[in-house]
């Protein structure tokens, strides 16, 4: 039986966000076919892929639509059956301009000849498979897995944490997963530990989720005396990854280091269940687990939705929205992404969709800073935030040099925590803007 | 509706504390002061409250207008500033030089820097300071105005210095010092009253223990090592419970404007007011010193705050 | 030994020569918003006052002294001073040039130093002996450098404050050395 | 300043003549705007008496220095004019020391070290260096009053702020001693500093201008003379290198 361990170890700082997870207990309910879908060929960090297909063409579910010759890159798929009516160009949540595949969907939602149980026999090529199911990390920053996975031959990595934390407000997404598809989080698990050579596989879960401990560590399987669950302090933000991996072994990945440098990698538990999953059946990534939820929505919920469904679709599918919703914020309240339009679709890393009515959506305003040091005190990484503030307004390069404004990760503890209410993270990113503008 | 969308950058959501509600925390915790110094001394000393904290608020606000600055007196900073001046005070001070202080403390110490936040200095002590140099009369004159025919006896730590001279001064005892002696500055009074207060503010996270702890712990063990006749023959209880040690510790050197953030930083800054204090007891014609060593100690803290830059998390940084 | 440390230790807090004597405002109000050429100028001060003390002692003893000339006190001891500088200043570059590469630029500055004529008056009004007034003037060089060190740390904070327009630049700097000041006015009647 | 010399006409002269000896009054304050001379305008400023002392004192020395150097500035080399300027003003320095102790004790007593530290006053060898230097000796004798004059009116402003607000009193005449205590804390050191940044705030404030530190070269002390000098230095030590260059090829 995989063995629960607690562990007290936690990383300093961070901050006691409110839970706000109403979803929590909500089942996970699948979502019909979208009149249209628009998949974006960037959903990932890395170079965007090229599309395939061109205006008119009929494509089925799984079919592959996009691709990059490049390394650091997911291939991307279509998640339904249909007519390719447009590629278009959409402006990525960063700012630059991407192009998307627009295709009306026909509803019979046929399966592409491609999509049959894989077969290999080497590491080799079960990492090739990986990285032709378009998997990227599903917690949010959705770097490339296939890339995650390539160890180099001078590193050693002796452990494979998942990251079961989910430490934002609001999102249940991966809770659900834990919940209702634990046999492929562990069968995942197998799979990679064969693949990394590993002999240690933590998984590590927040105590405020005593539901996905429990049937974790209940469960028997292969290997199991190799797999333990790890229950954590609740504290945002401890499922980011250098925080994840102190809190579980007490190793601390440098700034700039990645946390194969210190031996570990790490994987969200949807993306290990996921690849359990398309082991079994081929289907590579095109559907999402979705947590939609904030004052704004009528029904809050967990939706599984098709990659490319436009936000409008899945709010509707959730009782729609209230009149006076303001904000829409793709991820958690602590780190997502404002959308600027009902239009853009979900991602394969959108791991939950909140809609803030007027009220939740007003920041109150900025006054002075008083030098509290909450911030401080606040931050995982031991930097300043202040001082980074003071500096990223001024512009004062050197100032931020010298608080080590790049280490930021930008979590947005120190705007919660502030009683100023001063825009911490905000300019903090301003500031490394300049730093890079600086330097380049 | 689509238009209408707000698009910021993250976080999108903030947590509860606000400036005004630590500053309502520290007034709270204010409180038991104010109520053993009218305990001790007579309604007079409400009077003396009210007067700097009005003179407070009044100055903050006129000095906004004439800056053209936001008006920011409903985040009560300048309540706590003017309650920590009366404190300060002698029960017998004028009410005029009350009102001068308040000028001094908010306007030339503070809105002149910038307001809340700016300010290097601790205003209600740097006030206290320039009144001291300017009425010294005034405030140095501990009569009790409950009780204005005794005579007016020494502070405690007066006490101690004369001891040795003068038989008649009278030394209280520890049990007096806790509960309450009414020689001394009106927030002085009462050790207990002011240790519900700091623990209330601990409680609250208002403050850290860290400059309270460095910093009475080490006059403790300096008084200790060197207050006796001999070498670790000190009464270190009796400098912790006499004079300004624990108004100061608590209230005054943990201001935030005036102390270092990191909490590295402000244990040297505990650290640095205790040994100051601890010498001007001693060693100097001044009975004390912890008014002194914490608007030395303000001075420093740019410097500290300088040299106590936190390494990031993971060890060396990088510089991109 | 007790009256060295007293010397010393008066001149750096109770009669800081910046803070409560008004000597050396200039450099004071120039160099403070640099740390580096802060501690540069405290360096070049520190050497040239100690110096200095003693070369204008001797001057006064043995030239001005016997021949009953005193009245020619300022004119000579500036010209000593400006000499010794400069003597310095070529000792300095060819024999330590390490020494010479940090305090150099600060040393012709220094000539002009009110706060080492002052030093060196200062000297003969008290009538300090040789030693004393070496000693004076070393803790006085000393003063000026605690003065420059803690200003310099706080124009950081005032230089990032929202002062008002009309204070911002020289009025605000004067009020917040004022301030300073006071602190080093507690120091009055410590010893 | 710099077009006195084209100035041909006799009503012109006269007004060159105005125009340099109210110069030093506002345009060119040496104390409020150009912020020269900090150390005897904090230290005696005290009273409003001691304030005007030093103030003559200085004005005097000023005018001698200024018509001397003026006379010598063809005579004296380049290479060691400041080394001569400062023996010139020190002359004048000890002369007005030899006649305070003479005639004015009190006066003597009170301003102590600061009457001999004239010698290093940054607005006399500042005067010297850009005006005395380059015009004749008429002009710069007006030079020299209009300067002095501006540095008295300073240093009697704050020195009657500093007496009446710290004692009570102006030119030790009983004002609101007998009213009010009056804080003793101006006419001491941190006074001095918060009354002349006072003063200078209001000053700014009258004559709506900003003070600019401007190069006075002589005195080395404020930033800017020290900028000069660093870029001196380092054009010194390139040309070096550059010779060193030339020296290899």
């Amino acid at each position: 039986m995989i063995s629960l361990r607690v562990t007290k170890r936690t990383f300093k700082g961070g901050a006691a966000v409110s839970h706000e997870k109403r979803t929590a207990d909500c089942e996970t309910i699948k979502m019909g076919v979208p009149e249209k879908v628009i998949i974006p060929m960037l959903q990932h960090i890395g170079a965007p892929c090229k599309p395939l297909v061109k205006k008119g063409d009929y494509v089925k579910v799984g079919q592959l639509i996009g691709q990059s010759d490049k390394y650091v890159s997911a291939p991307i798929h279509s998640s339904v059956s249909g007519t390719v009516t447009n590629i278009i160009s959409l402006v990525s949540s960063s700012g630059t301009y991407m192009e998307a595949v627009e295709i009306k969907t026909d509803g019979k939602q046929e399966v592409h000849e491609s999509v049959k149980p894989p077969e290999y026999s080497s590491d080799a090529e079960l990492l090739e498979l990986i990285k032709q199911s378009g998997l990227v990390g599903l917690g949010g920053a959705g770097f490339p897995t296939h890339v995650k996975l390539s160890v180099p031959k001078d590193k050693k990595i002796d452990i494979l944490i998942v990251n079961g934390a989910e430490c934002e407000p609001y999102i249940t997404s991966d809770y659900r997963e834990i919940l209702e598809n634990s046999w492929n989080i562990v069968s995942g698990i197998n799979i990679l530990m064969d693949l990394l050579k590993v002999e240690k596989v933590l998984i590590g879960i927040e105590d405020n989720k005593p539901e996905a401990i429990k049937i974790l560590s209940s469960i028997e399987a292969t290997n199991d005396d190799k797999i333990d669950v790890v229950k954590l302090k609740t504290r945002y933000p401890q499922g980011a990854e250098k925080m994840l991996i102190y809190s579980m072994t007490g190793r601390k990945v440098p700034p700039g280091k990645l946390p194969m440098d210190v031996g570990v990698i790490v994987m969200n538990v949807s993306s290990v269940a996921f690849i359990a999953e398309y082991v079994k059946t081929g289907m590579p990534l095109i559907k999402k687990r979705v947590t939609v939820d904030g004052p704004a929505v009528n029904k809050p919920a967990n939706v599984e939705v098709l990659i490319g469904t436009p936000l409008v679709d899945v709010f509707n599918f959730c009782g729609g929205l209230k009149d006076n919703v303001s904000k829409i914020i793709m991820g958690g309240p602590m780190m997502g992404v404002a959308q600027s339009s009902l239009n853009d679709p979900v991602l394969k890393n959108t791991n939950a969709l909140l809609a803030f009515d007027a009220e939740s959506a007003k920041l109150p305003p900025e006054s002075a800073c008083i030098r509290c040091g909450k911030c401080a005190e606040a931050c995982p990484m031991n930097l300043l935030p202040l001082f980074l503030n003071q500096n990223a307004l001024r512009e004062n390069i050197e100032g931020l040099k010298k608080f080590h404004v790049m280490d930021c990760i930008e979590c947005g503890s120190c705007s919660y925590v502030c009683p100023a209410k001063r825009r911490l993270v905000q300019s903090i990113r301003l500031g490394k803007a300049l730093l890079r503008k600086s330097n380049s | 509706m689509e238009n209408s969308l707000i698009l910021s950058s993250s976080p999108h959501i903030t947590g509860g504390n606000t400036t005004k509600r630590i500053m309502i925390d520290v007034v709270i915790a204010l409180i038991p002061a104010i109520i053993s110094g009218v305990y001790f001394y007579g309604l007079r000393i409400l009077a003396v409250v009210i007067t700097s904290v009005i003179s407070c608020v009044l100055c903050e606000y006129i000095s906004q207008k004439i800056m053209k600055r936001n008006i920011t007196i409903s985040d009560f900073s300048a309540v706590v500033t003017g309650v920590l001046l009366a404190l300060n005070m002698p029960p017998a001070i004028p009410l005029w030089i009350v009102v001068i202080g308040g000028f001094l403390a908010i306007v030339l110490i503070k809105q002149l820097f910038g307001g809340i936040g700016q300010n290097f200095m601790n205003p209600a002590l740097g006030a206290r300071a320039i009144l001291m140099i300017s009425w010294a009369q005034h405030m140095t004159n501990w009569t009790n105005p409950a009780n204005p025919d005794a005579i007016s006896g020494a502070t405690p730590l007066e006490a101690l210095k004369k001891g040795a001279e003068v038989v008649e001064v009278i030394r209280p005892d520890y049990l007096e010092l806790f509960l309450g002696y009414p020689v001394g500055s009106i927030g002085e009074a009462s050790i207990l009253a002011l240790l519900i207060g700091g623990i209330y503010l601990l409680y609250r996270k208002v403050i850290s223990p860290a400059i309270p702890v460095s910093f009475i712990g080490t006059v403790a063990i300096l008084t200790f090592i060197f207050g006796g006749d001999r070498l670790f023959t000190g009464d270190f209880l009796y400098h912790i419970l006499a004079g300004g040690l624990v108004l100061g510790a608590f209230f005054m050197a943990t201001d935030y404007s005036t102390s270092p953030v990191t909490t590295k930083g402000r244990i040297i800054m505990g650290i640095g007011c205790g040994i100051i204090t601890t010498i001007i007891r001693l060693y100097s014609n001044y009975p004390e010193g912890v008014s002194f060593a914490i608007l030395l100690m303000n001075l420093l803290t740019p410097m500290i705050d300088r040299f106590t830059v936190p390494v990031s998390f993971g060890g060396e940084t990088k510089n991109a | 030994m007790r009256e060295i440390l007293i010397i010393i230790l008066s001149a750096i807090l109770v009669e800081n020569f910046v803070l409560t004597k008004f000597l050396g405002i200039c450099p004071f109000l120039g160099v403070s918003n640099n740390l580096s050429s802060a501690l540069g100028m405290s360096g070049a001060v520190v050497f040239v006052m100690t110096i200095a003390s003693g070369a204008t002692w001797a001057a006064n003893e043995f030239l001005l002294k016997p021949f009953g000339i005193e009245y020619l006190q300022t004119l000579t001891f500036i010209l000593v001073i400006a000499t010794l500088v400069q003597f310095v200043e070529i000792v300095l570059k060819k024999n330590v040039p390490a020494l010479y590469k940090s305090l150099g630029i600060y040393l012709p500055l220094i000539t002009t130093n009110c706060a080492v004529l002052g030093v060196s008056l200062l000297n003969i009004q008290r009538e300090y002996n040789f030693v004393q007034s070496i000693v004076y003037g070393m803790g006085a060089g000393l003063g000026f450098t605690l003065a420059l060190l803690i200003f310099a740390g706080v124009r950081e904070r005032v230089e990032s404050a929202e002062v008002p327009k009309t204070f911002k630049g020289l009025p605000i700097t004067l009020i917040a050395a004022g301030l300073v000041s006071i602190v080093f006015f507690g120091f009055q009647g410590l010893f | 300043m710099s077009n006195v010399k084209a100035v041909q006409s006799e009503s012109g002269k006269v007004r060159a003549a105005i125009k340099t000896l109210t110069n030093g009054i506002i345009k060119e304050n040496p104390t409020l705007r150009l912020v020269l001379g900090t150390c005897p305008t904090l230290a005696v400023t005290t009273s409003a008496i001691f304030g005007v002392g030093m103030g003559i004192s200085a004005t005097l020395v000023l005018i001698g220095s200024n018509v001397v150097i003026s006379l010598l500035r063809k005579v004296i080399p380049d290479k060691v004019r400041i080394p001569a300027y400062i023996t010139i003003i020190a002359g004048f320095v000890t002369i007005i020391q030899l006649l305070l102790k003479a005639y004015v004790p009190v006066l003597d007593k009170a301003l102590g070290i600061f009457i001999p530290l004239i010698v290093v006053n940054c607005i006399i060898l500042a005067r010297a260096e850009m005006f005395a230097s380059k015009n004749t000796v008429f002009m710069s004798a007006l030079d020299g009053l209009g300067m002095g004059l501006g540095f008295t009116i300073a240093l009697l402003i704050i020195g009657s702020i500093r007496e009446i607000l710290g004692n009570g009193t102006w030119f030790g005449i009983n004002l609101t001693k007998d009213l009010i205590d009056p804080a003793v804390i101006m006419i001491l050191p941190p006074g001095g500093f918060i009354a002349f940044g006072l003063v200078i705030a209001i000053f700014n404030k009258l004559t709506n201008n900003k003070v600019e530190k401007i190069d006075c070269h002589a005195c080395g002390m404020c930033g800017k003379a020290q900028e000069t000098y660093e870029n001196k230095v380092n054009s010194e030590s390139k040309e070096k290198s550059d010779d060193r260059e030339v020296a290899v090829k």
